[in-house]
């Protein structure tokens, strides 16, 4: 276990998190253009996608792939209920306020999900290619069970509006690519793999890093601005709620007998929160919630928490609950 | 107006500049109550950084876009101005944003 | 204009602000034409999505610069504006494209 | 201003706009001042090309921002006017770059 | 010929483009910066124009060569006079508008000169390097061919304008990264080949798959917005006009006796219509022409039909007419 | 020597700057985003500071690593006073115009750096790792040195913002990356190696080529808007101080006894002048100073004489004189 939290701590894409948490912090002027770093996540979102339909190629659909993604739409839709009674009994949060981080907490961080892969990869654990359509549906159901949660003091609109709203949530970009690519690579298999490996394997790890040295630069802007947002309790919850949400995980990866790696993603995933996606729905569903507050938590807080502690833990629990 | 008379001396009309800052996830009802109130057309132009009452953003390497804002610019008749203004102010006053107005002269007033 | 007279009152002088709307093929012709017209300068200020009578157009992905457009902003003084929407007609009243001109006040005139 | 009283008649009140271009590594000092002179607020927005007295630039294919400019837009009272010209003068004149004052109209006053 | 169809539609490149059109239909808000997009299309030009030219370095300047590049421009500067003629006949678009449409389907579209590479490399079917030079030459004739063709009424106002204007498009991007790259690969040869083939071959792949998906988003958007200038005779013409450009270039091909692989790349220069380099210079020189009429026939229609059905059906002909 | 000089001139590296040079000057619209320019940046700056902390791991630390290191930062902060010198003796530029180009020529290109480790890894010639350091260490003193010198004129108006100054120049990006990337490299060694390698080591020459295309774009259009600033004497300055840098760089190296690749890339280093970090800073520390100057004299003159005559000599003497 200490071992293994070393090897992720000393691994180079953890290292170049750091050096831009670290470059942010001390105010160095080094940046990442906007498109760069929208590419660097479509090129990740679009690898781990394929390769996941890649593998499923081979395995085909079982009764373990429909299990394990009943249960993460159900965490994806429950736990948002439990970051809610939890935030409003520890936390001086208003309702709509505690609604909006509860969504965030419900869905996924599709970039955690990435720097999980990562580290498994380096590990050389395998883990089932399906996780990637379970990482999908664990995007929205959050958002759906947050709009319920919320108080409906300000009314939407136009129904047009609303419909708008689910079409642009179910059809966001990072689903539409993650599911996209898996599908391309399910289709196209191992002949599509032999093409595409230099690109989507090979430079994986390199690009990663790339990426996460962004993530760093951001998580360090983003803490330098919102911590005056965050109460001691408000802050005690980014670190718990993943705890819980992974917790719930490896209960239900146990019961369907989820392999090591599956376990420890299907746990990453219930741990981490959202900071692309539910965002900027938040922006659109909730506008009284004040968006400072779980961006700051979920990028400046749950973010690092999960890719320094987080990860390593759910490998090292998974590894003792899974056979 | 009559700028200078003269040689090339070009009549120009009042209208009237429309700038509305929002939230860039907002960016598109905005602009679909702009095509709802018939106007002749818009720009949209980037903010890559700025300061607010919740503190400084910027879009440096930022994946998302929940905390960008966006400018759309809209031309329009002087007469227009009010019902336009009541049309944006429901989406504007819910979210983050402002909207300001211009007077602006242009050559040819048809267009807008 | 003298801005509130005391202890840092700046006096400001009217200068007018040019904003010239065109497709970005034409980006050079326009600023041949301001470089022939010797303004003192001008801005080039990104348009990344819009909408006019053909419809709606955005620069996401895009390729080529055919369909996009740009805004070249030009401080001049009063006196300058009849010639250059003059000059800049031509080119503009051929192709898609709209020219706004705005009062403005700057501390240093001589620049403009 | 009350723009066209009516059904949707929005009162409007005037701010000024105040537009300061200066090169790129001057930004962070000129958002400082503005943030010890208090103001609401303001959005940077890019500037990709132009044109001064020292010749044309672009953005294209740079790695440094040495040679380029960008533009500060922040709407504020038209009593604090004076205040902020006499606080950016400073940066101002010592760099390249100018500031622009123009009238605008607001719907919601006490947001600046 | 199925078999082959069949086999095109299910690589992934084309499988991305098809992604990108669906998101776009769907109004996902999937997204490909511009910035990276202009990336994408750099390398892949440098790609094929350094792959030629080191292919070029081992065979020599050849009569077949100056043959090929010949009937390219003849094709490129004739055609316009045939889209014209049909556009007239059986559309009602005006003279300025048809003589547009003409000089778009005379030059060529370098996108889909490097989906025929990339389609002809899958199936291990070697191409003449010097057709990057070819592909070069036929993009300009076609805008002269379309000012000649189209009525006076505006005359350029500037002597100097119209000087710059043949400048510019002699001079433009695509064809400058297309003939350089060439000439560099002539060049160093083998050597620069051995340098540079991690980059430029073995990723290549997978930058076309990347470069198709936002090739599926700008179509499916340009259709949205585009179809309603279309009647049913103008897209049908953005149907028939390849296949004339199409059957015309492999009567050149099998005169001058090309390979399978070299008709194939010259029936799909004849057969595609440009929509970076044309439309560009005609808002410069034919300002009245309505730009959206060419854009939407050449990048909504066009391009996915060659991608999808073209291309195949080029190939399988160059199989059957060539030596 | 000639041999060698030839090597440089066609290699795809010089041949793309080339490329990109005549584009510029032929004024065609050939363009590089500036997000795609500051990745290509980011990334070969990562590389090679990755490559040389991996590459320090080896070795460790050693007196001639400090002794090169104290011999870096001397002449980054001396030459700049004979650049003045030079300046001030043969041409007409003022006080303040010639401290700022002074502050450019004492200070080191990261380019410049990138392009000679290019050239002597297709020569197979090693150099030590530490020089990646030396390369960060060099970049700052020249800039202290300009200030001590510069007429002094226009106070600085607060001390915040000299404070301020100070760390923008430490902490500039370049130097982050640099520094940070060595100590990951350092950290991981072998292990991150392997893991990088296919994306930081395989991919280097050929993006390195797209670098350069850019570079040779934004070298043309400066030398086409700046030759106007330059006089015959300022211009033969830019190639005069690069020689003068190169001589005393050659015999710091000879007396710790360097390496023949480490000779020629301390050389490099002492002959380029920077054109990212340092104009930025004379904007701030030395506003009355014209920035089309130094600007046009390091990126127009230094940087092209550099990359095709000047690396190649530098290389050829460190042959000569390192054992
Ligand atoms: N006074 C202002 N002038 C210009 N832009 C402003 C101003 N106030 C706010 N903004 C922009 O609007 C965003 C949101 O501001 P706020 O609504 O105060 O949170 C800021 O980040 C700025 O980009
Ligand atoms: N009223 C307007 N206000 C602001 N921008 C406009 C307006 N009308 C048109 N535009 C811009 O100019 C482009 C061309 O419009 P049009 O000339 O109507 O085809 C549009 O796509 C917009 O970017
Ligand atoms: N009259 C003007 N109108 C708009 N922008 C200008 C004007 N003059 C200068 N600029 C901008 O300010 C930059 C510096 O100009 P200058 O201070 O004249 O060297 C130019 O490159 C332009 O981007
Ligand atoms: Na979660
Ligand atoms: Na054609
Ligand atoms: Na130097």
């Amino acid at each position: 276990m200490f071992q293994l939290a070393l090897q992720n701590l000393l691994s180079p894409m953890v290292l170049f998190f750091v050096l831009g948490l670290f470059a942010a912090l001390a105010r160095s002027d080094l940046s990442i253009p906007e498109a760069v770093a929208k590419l660097l996540a479509l090129y990740l979102l679009l690898s781990i996608g394929f390769r996941g339909g890649a593998e499923l190629a081979h395995h085909g659909f079982t009764g373990q792939m429909a299990a394990t993604m009943a249960a993460g739409i159900l965490l994806s839709f429950t736990t948002p209920f439990i970051a809610y009674a939890l935030l409003r009994a520890t936390t001086g949060l208003s309702a709509t306020d505690a609604a909006a981080v509860a969504a965030h907490y419900g869905s996924i961080s599709a970039v955690t999900f990435v720097a999980v892969t990562g580290m498994l990869g380096q590990l050389a654990i395998p883990y089932d290619g399906y996780l990637v359509a379970v990482a999908a549906a664990m995007e929205t159901p959050a958002i759906f069970a947050a709009l319920w949660i919320a108080p409906r003091e300000t009314p939407m609109t136009r129904p047009s509006e609303s419909r708008g709203l689910i079409r642009e949530i179910a059809l966001n970009g990072s689903i539409v690519i993650l599911l996209g690519a898996l599908l391309i690579g399910a289709i196209t298999g191992q002949r599509g793999m032999v093409m595409l490996k230099p690109f989507i394997v090979d430079s994986f790890a390199g690009l990663l890093c790339l990426f996460l040295l962004d993530m760093g630069l951001i998580t360090g802007r983003g803490l330098q601005q919102g911590w005056r947002h965050l109460s001691a309790a408000v802050a005690a919850f980014a670190v718990v709620m993943p705890l819980i949400g992974g917790t719930l995980a490896a209960a239900a990866a146990a019961a369907i007998g989820l392999s090591v790696g599956s376990t420890a993603v299907l746990m990453t995933l219930a741990a981490s929160a959202s900071y692309i996606a539910v965002p900027a729905a938040m922006r659109l569903a909730l506008p009284a919630a004040n968006p400072s507050i779980p961006l700051t938590l979920s990028l400046g807080i749950t973010f690092p928490f999960n890719l320094l502690i987080g990860i390593p833990l759910y490998i090292a629990i998974a590894n003792k609950i899974a056979q | 107006m009559i700028v200078q008379p003269g040689k090339g001396a070009m009549q120009t009309h009042l209208k009237k500049r429309i700038d509305i800052v929002v939230e860039a996830p907002l960016l598109q009802r905005v602009t679909n109550q702009l095509d709802r109130e018939n106007v002749s057309g818009y720009s949209v132009m980037p903010i890559i950084a700025g300061r607010g009452h919740e503190g400084p953003w910027t879009s440096e390497g930022q994946l998302g876009n929940a905390s960008q804002m966006v400018a759309i610019v809209c031309v329009v008749d002087p007469a227009r101005v009010d019902d336009l203004l009541a049309a944006t102010f429901d989406l504007i006053s819910r979210q983050i944003g402002h909207v300001t107005v211009t007077d602006v002269h242009v050559v040819r007033p048809q267009r807008f």
